[in-house]
């Protein structure tokens, strides 16, 4: 048998790409939980494996990473909600679009600060007078 | 009607992917359903869990770097934060979960290979869920 | 070639899965072992896209009968019409919408829940008073839902169908029917259906017309084999222009546009029907308007640059009126032409839409093997038979109304037959005529393309054999078309696989258009009078002491597909007068 | 209702070549580099074009728009063709069409099997949209041919069979998957056992609720542009959902419970990730997601 050919992507509109990085964030998320209970339960070990683990959070390519799933959380968290609204909203389909511009911009609105807040720390360790 | 095209020796495409057998009317329960609504429940709950916990411990106050044995402690300490952080590690957990069984559902073709990797996601769930709530439950600030 | 060969055997095989086919289908399915070929999936069929509606005289919104419809049809047919036939259909008219409302069809409503009615051309009260309002519909897709009621209902009675099988042949022994031959389109293998009883439903030929309304599947495949097995057609010469098809495109506007007020329009934005038809003006029947138009044109007040079409004006219309009533020509008009309806009117012209003869039949679908023979187990129903309930000129909705009456019949008839008679024995070698034309368009080598035959065709029947016909131009198209059919024979495929040969099946599909024009223009040329969709120039008026009669042709000579030597008789049959007498056709 | 509420399909994404290739069996999670520039919301659809004679709205009758003299272009086919007894492989081949301002893409394909080769093969019927043939895939989404217009695409057309159904030469492909999930929701009526003598009664209101799914032509369309469809053909598909609905919401039926358990399954509505491909690419306009999510609501209310 021949193999199956080498098509092109589908170009889908932005319901199928919104859905497409919700899933792929909600399996990152996941797989994130996993590792954090794991070292979270180093609690139980010892206080101080616990800590050196904690330590080498605080590096700032880990902070750049943490800023990525916090980033993660909040669109699917935001395009959960999204998705929710057009299951029980009779309207919710006819919508999608416009909630899905209003989610992306409510993330960015909320990206920002976060984004600042965590790594602020960083930016004053690396490059900081303070 | 089932065409022979094998007949004529000459190829056809390969189908796109392994044809499945819908299984019919067999299964009658609402698993389906629940499982659909849970997603959305839970959502909604994660919402204010997860959100609020990243915000808490991720952003404010300077984030993870005021994380230590200590911080931990002292909040495991409260029943209210012990209650957060159980529903939070259950809801995300089966919620999650939940998720990738769907995932494995679209792309896992073989039924063999579907089954493994259900039997390792639900392993991992049990296990992430029973050292979560251990954790919790059995915290005790004293050992260090 | 050495086409591996299946045999299969049922008591009744129908041809085709229009309307008129699985409207047989479910009858014979459920009386008989019923399989249905058919080269299309069945909801591509062409009855999909008829769009104003079936008429009934339901008497919903005002007072109506069958009576009266059954007078409109003979007058609308200009009196060629077999007035037996109209009786018989408008009475199982009422029926027919009945029965597809309880097969689920989702029909328009009245305020009060009832199946809505709207008016439609030459539809009219107390016998031509005013128009009235008699065809249900169900918005402007009544041919999608009917098709796709009867496919449901087929898929509820699970009825056997062969998709994509060609029937290429009809089989008969001792001049009965024996069995069809087919060609599976995804394999290239041949099958031989031995059956008791056919059902042809093969729909209509309107692509041997270049602007036409018709589907590119419809070229007359039933029409085309019996003519082959020497069997007769009649009225041949009749074919039915419609007045409104989207400027040079063809795709068809309905008269459900006009029914719901539109108006026609020249140049000096006139309302020029009412010059022609006074009473009833724009819903006037179809060939009326259809002339009116091309002689506004002719007269210099055609619309564009070249004055070539009209305009169809809904732009008066409230929007809301047009939503819920004509979506999809509203649509039509926007993807094809960037036309916005509301504002703007529609450039349309004639475009080749309806065949009202084809294979004779009586009222049972029976097919007459001449004027007063029938074939045993052979019936016709749908737009490739003509029985004739339509005469010269089909009035609007009649032939929704023709393909559920009369597919039901033939569906009946044929399953009873089946159920009486015995198998019949093939003859050796049945599918050996069809493995001969397909080697030989396989194996030619002559250069002739298949695409430029069919285009010169569609050219020549458009120029000559149209809305207006003089002998001269249809001298020229009897030229041309044994000029084509000589082209023909030397014509050749590309593609020489077996597989999804679809190059293969338009070059066996233009064979029989040409068959059937050469047809077509012969009985117009004998036929030296205008009556309803013929109209002849050197005879402006109806000749009803030599004309009042159908033409029947036979073929002679030229057993070949498309052959040049082939020469067609004429021969002509009464029409049956029940009511009414003839008179002039003035509304 | 065909204005600014009812969505109508966007453009087709005018250039080909953005589109990238794709791995031969990569699981269909596509990069998201090549999310298509303009998602105009409720944007009017091919009539919005590029047509020179569009723009005024006033336009006196006598010059009606899209009627100016034909404008003759070249245009690119871009073409997957498969072969089945020569080809071990599917390949592209790229044809040269000229085209006029009102023809459709339908006509540029028959140009090429009429003109330069006639083993070309694609299903169509009826040229305007209401049969059903033709859906292919037109620079990566699924559309009629005959609906869409060349004057509308861009240079170069990228021309693929739908996805997800196995193909069996060119642009065809094996439609049984389809029609036997379409048969599987028992599409008819199944009335009440108690038929009136004359037509059953459904107001105007009821006849309304399920008007949207009665307009379905069964192209495929859209199940071959569900992301679940292509890596589960177990999964019903929206085409089957949607005639499944045209019942379930039709007054005058009662095989609505038995529909909804059918649809209630693993393979049913629940797979369905409201992904809209398929609302984008029903040429019939047909709201696809939305009647998915009724149906959906539907199961969990068990009202209708
Ligand atoms: C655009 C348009 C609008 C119309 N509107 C109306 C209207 O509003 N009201 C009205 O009353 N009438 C209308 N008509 C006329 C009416 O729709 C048709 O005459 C009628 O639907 C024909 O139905 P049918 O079953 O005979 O053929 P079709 O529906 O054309 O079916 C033909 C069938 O035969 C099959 N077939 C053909 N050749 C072969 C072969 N060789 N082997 C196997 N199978 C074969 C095809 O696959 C198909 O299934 C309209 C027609 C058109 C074109
Ligand atoms: C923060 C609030 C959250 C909300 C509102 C939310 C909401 C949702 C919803 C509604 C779905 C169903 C999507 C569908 O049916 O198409 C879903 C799927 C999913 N969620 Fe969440 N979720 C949240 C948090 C999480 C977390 C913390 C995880 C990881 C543990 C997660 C992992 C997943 C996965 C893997 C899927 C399946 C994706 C798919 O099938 O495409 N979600 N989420
Ligand atoms: S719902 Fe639309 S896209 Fe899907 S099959 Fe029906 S008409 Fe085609
Ligand atoms: S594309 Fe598929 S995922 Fe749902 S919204 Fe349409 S069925
Ligand atoms: S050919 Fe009928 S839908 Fe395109």
């Amino acid at each position: 048998m021949p193999k199956a050919p080498a098509g092109t992507l589908y170009r889908g509109h932005v319901g199928m790409w919104s859905w497409v990085a919700h899933r792929v964030t909600g399996v990152l998320v996941f797989f994130f939980l996993f590792a954090h209970v794991m070292d979270t339960a180093l609690v139980r070990v010892s206080p101080d494996t616990y800590d050196k683990i904690v330590d080498t959070y605080k590096n700032p390519v880990v902070n750049l990473l943490e800023v990525g799933l916090v980033a993660a959380v909040l669109f699917h968290a935001l395009n959960g909600l999204r998705i929710i609204a057009i299951d029980f909203w009779r309207k919710g389909t006819r919508y999608q679009r416009q909630m899905l511009y209003a989610e992306v911009t409510l993330f960015v609105i909320l990206m920002v600060p976060a984004a600042f807040f965590m790594l602020r720390h960083t930016f004053l360790t690396l490059f900081g007078t303070a | 009607m089932a065409t022979a095209l094998e007949d004529f020796g000459s190829p056809a495409i390969e189908s796109p992917r392994a044809r499945r057998q819908r299984p019919g009317q067999r299964s009658r329960t609402n698993f389906e359903l629940y499982s659909w609504i849970f997603m959305r429940l839970s959502g909604v709950l994660l919402v204010v869990l997860v959100l609020g916990h990243l915000l808490i411990m991720n952003v404010m106050d300077g984030g993870v770097q005021r994380l230590n044995f200590g911080f931990v402690a002292g909040r495991w300490s409260s029943p209210f934060w012990q209650t957060w952080d159980l529903l939070q590690l259950w809801l995300a957990e089966l919620h999650g979960t939940n998720g990738l069984r769907t995932v494995i559902n679209d792309y896992a073709e073989r039924d063999g290979t579907r089954l493994w990797l259900k039997m390792l996601l639900y392993t991992s769930a049990g296990l992430v869920l029973v050292l979560g709530t251990l954790v919790i439950f059995t915290f005790d600030p004293n050992i260090g | 070639m050495a086409t591996p060969i299946e045999i299969h055997k049922f008591d009744t095989v129908v041809v085709g899965a229009g309307g008129a086919g699985m409207r047989a289908a479910l009858e014979a399915g459920q009386r008989s072992h019923t399989a249905v070929l058919t080269k299309l999936y069945p909801t591509r069929s062409h009855t999909g896209a008829a769009q104003g509606g079936m008429c009934a005289a339901l008497a919903n919104v005002e007072e109506d009968n069958w009576e009266w419809h059954t007078f409109d049809t003979v007058k609308g047919g200009d009196y060629l019409v077999d007035q037996d036939a109209a009786e018989v259909m408008c009475k199982e008219a009422i029926d027919a919408v009945l029965d597809l409302e309880k097969m689920g069809l989702p029909f328009s409503r009245t305020p009060q829940g009832r199946i809505d009615q709207r008016r439609f051309g030459g539809h009219t009260r107390d016998h031509g008073k005013a128009a009235v309002r008699r065809s249900c519909y169900a918005a402007d897709r009544t041919g999608h839902m009917i098709l796709q009621t009867l496919y449901q209902q087929c898929t509820k009675h699970e009825i056997e169908f062969f998709n994509e099988f060609y029937v290429l042949d009809l089989v008969l022994a001792e001049g009965a029917v024996a069995g069809v031959v087919a060609y599976e389109l995804a394999t290239g293998t041949l099958h031989v259906f031995q059956a008791k009883a056919v059902v042809f439903a093969t729909g209509g030929f309107g692509k041997m017309y270049k602007v036409s309304s018709n589907a590119h599947t419809l070229t007359g495949d039933g029409p085309g084999i019996i003519w082959r097995k020497g069997l007769p057609l009649e009225d041949m010469e009749f074919f039915q222009f419609h007045p409104t098809g989207i400027w040079k495109m063809g795709i068809l506007l309905s008269e459900a546009a006009r029914g719901e007020g539109g108006i026609l329009r020249n140049k000096d934005g006139e309302r020029f029907m009412e010059r022609y038809a006074p009473t009833i003006k724009d819903l006037a029947p179809r060939d009326m308007v259809s002339r009116a138009i091309y002689t506004e044109i002719r007269q210099g007040r055609g619309c564009g640059p070249a004055g070539d079409h009209v305009y169809l004006d809904l732009t008066h219309l409230p929007p809301e009126q047009l939503d819920a009533k004509l979506p999809d020509i509203t649509e039509f008009a926007r993807t094809y032409l960037g036309i916005e309806p509301y504002d703007d009117p529609i450039p349309i012209q004639p475009t080749a839409h309806y065949a009202m003869g084809g294979i004779p039949t009586d009222l049972l679908g029976r097919v007459l093997a001449s004027t007063d023979t029938v074939v045993p187990g052979l019936y016709a129903a749908g737009e490739c038979a003509c029985v004739s309930v339509h005469g010269a000129n089909r009035l609007g909705t009649n032939s929704l109304l023709d393909i559920n009456v009369f597919g039901k019949r033939s569906g009946i008839a044929a399953a009873e037959y089946a159920a009486s008679a015995p198998m019949p024995e093939l003859p050796p070698d049945p599918a050996a005529y069809v493995e001969n034309m397909l080697t030989r368009l396989l194996d030619n080598a002559g250069g002739e393309s298949v695409a430029a035959i069919r285009r010169d065709l569609q050219e020549t029947m458009d120029v000559n054999a149209m809305v207006y016909r003089t002998e001269a131009t249809l001298k020229q198209a009897e030229v041309d078309i044994a000029t084509l059919k000589e082209r023909y024979a030397r014509a050749g495929v590309m593609d020489k696989g077996r597989r999804y040969n679809t190059d293969l099946l338009e070059a066996v599909e233009l064979g029989f258009l040409l068959d059937l024009a050469q047809v077509l223009v012969i009985g117009a040329r004998a036929r030296n009078e205008s009556r309803g969709g013929h109209f002849r120039e050197d005879y402006p008026n109806r000749d009803d002491v030599n004309f009042l009669r159908h033409t029947m042709a036979y073929r002679m000579g030229g057993t070949e597909p498309a052959s040049p030597t082939t020469e067609v008789r004429l021969d002509y049959k009464p029409v049956t007068m029940t009511r009414y007498e003839p008179t002039e056709r003035k509304y | 209702m065909a204005g600014s509420d009812t969505p109508r399909q966007d453009d087709i994404p005018v250039d080909a070549s953005a589109t990238g290739d794709q791995p031969a069996g990569a699981a269909d999670v596509p990069a998201v580099n090549s999310v298509s520039g303009d998602e105009g919301v409720g944007s009017a659809g091919p009539d919005r074009a590029v047509d020179p004679t569009a723009q005024d709205a006033r336009t006196p009758a006598v010059t009606v728009r899209g009627t100016a003299a034909p404008s003759i272009r070249d245009v690119r086919l871009k073409i997957r063709r498969f072969l089945p007894e020569q080809d071990a492989e599917p390949h592209w081949e790229t044809y040269t069409v000229p085209t006029e301002q009102g023809d459709r893409l339908l006509d540029a394909i028959h140009w090429v099997k009429w003109n330069i080769d006639g083993s070309l093969t694609f299903r169509r019927s009826c040229a305007h949209g209401v049969c059903g043939s033709d859906a292919m895939r037109v620079n990566g989404v699924n559309r009629l041919a005959c609906k869409v217009l060349t004057k509308d695409l861009g240079d170069e057309v990228l021309l693929e069979p739908i996805k997800g159904l196995p193909v069996l030469k060119d642009l065809v492909v094996d439609m049984e998957p389809f029609f036997e999930a379409y048969r599987s929701v028992k599409p008819f009526l199944l009335p009440s056992p108690h038929e009136p003598t004359k037509e059953r009664l459904q107001s105007a209101k009821d006849r309304e609720r399920f008007d949207d799914t009665t307009k379905c032509i069964l192209c495929a369309a859209c199940t071959t542009s569900c992301p679940v469809y292509w890596s589960d053909d177990a999964y019903f598909g929206p085409a089957a959902i949607v005639n499944a609905h045209r019942f379930i919401f039709d007054s005058r039926d009662e095989g609505g419970e038995e529909r909804l358990e059918i649809l209630n399954t693993k393979e049913g509505v629940w797979r369905c990730r409201t992904t809209f491909n398929c609302t984008d690419a029903c040429p019939r306009g047909i709201e696809v997601t939305k009647a998915i999510q009724e149906v959906k609501r539907a199961l969990i209310f068990r009202r209708f």
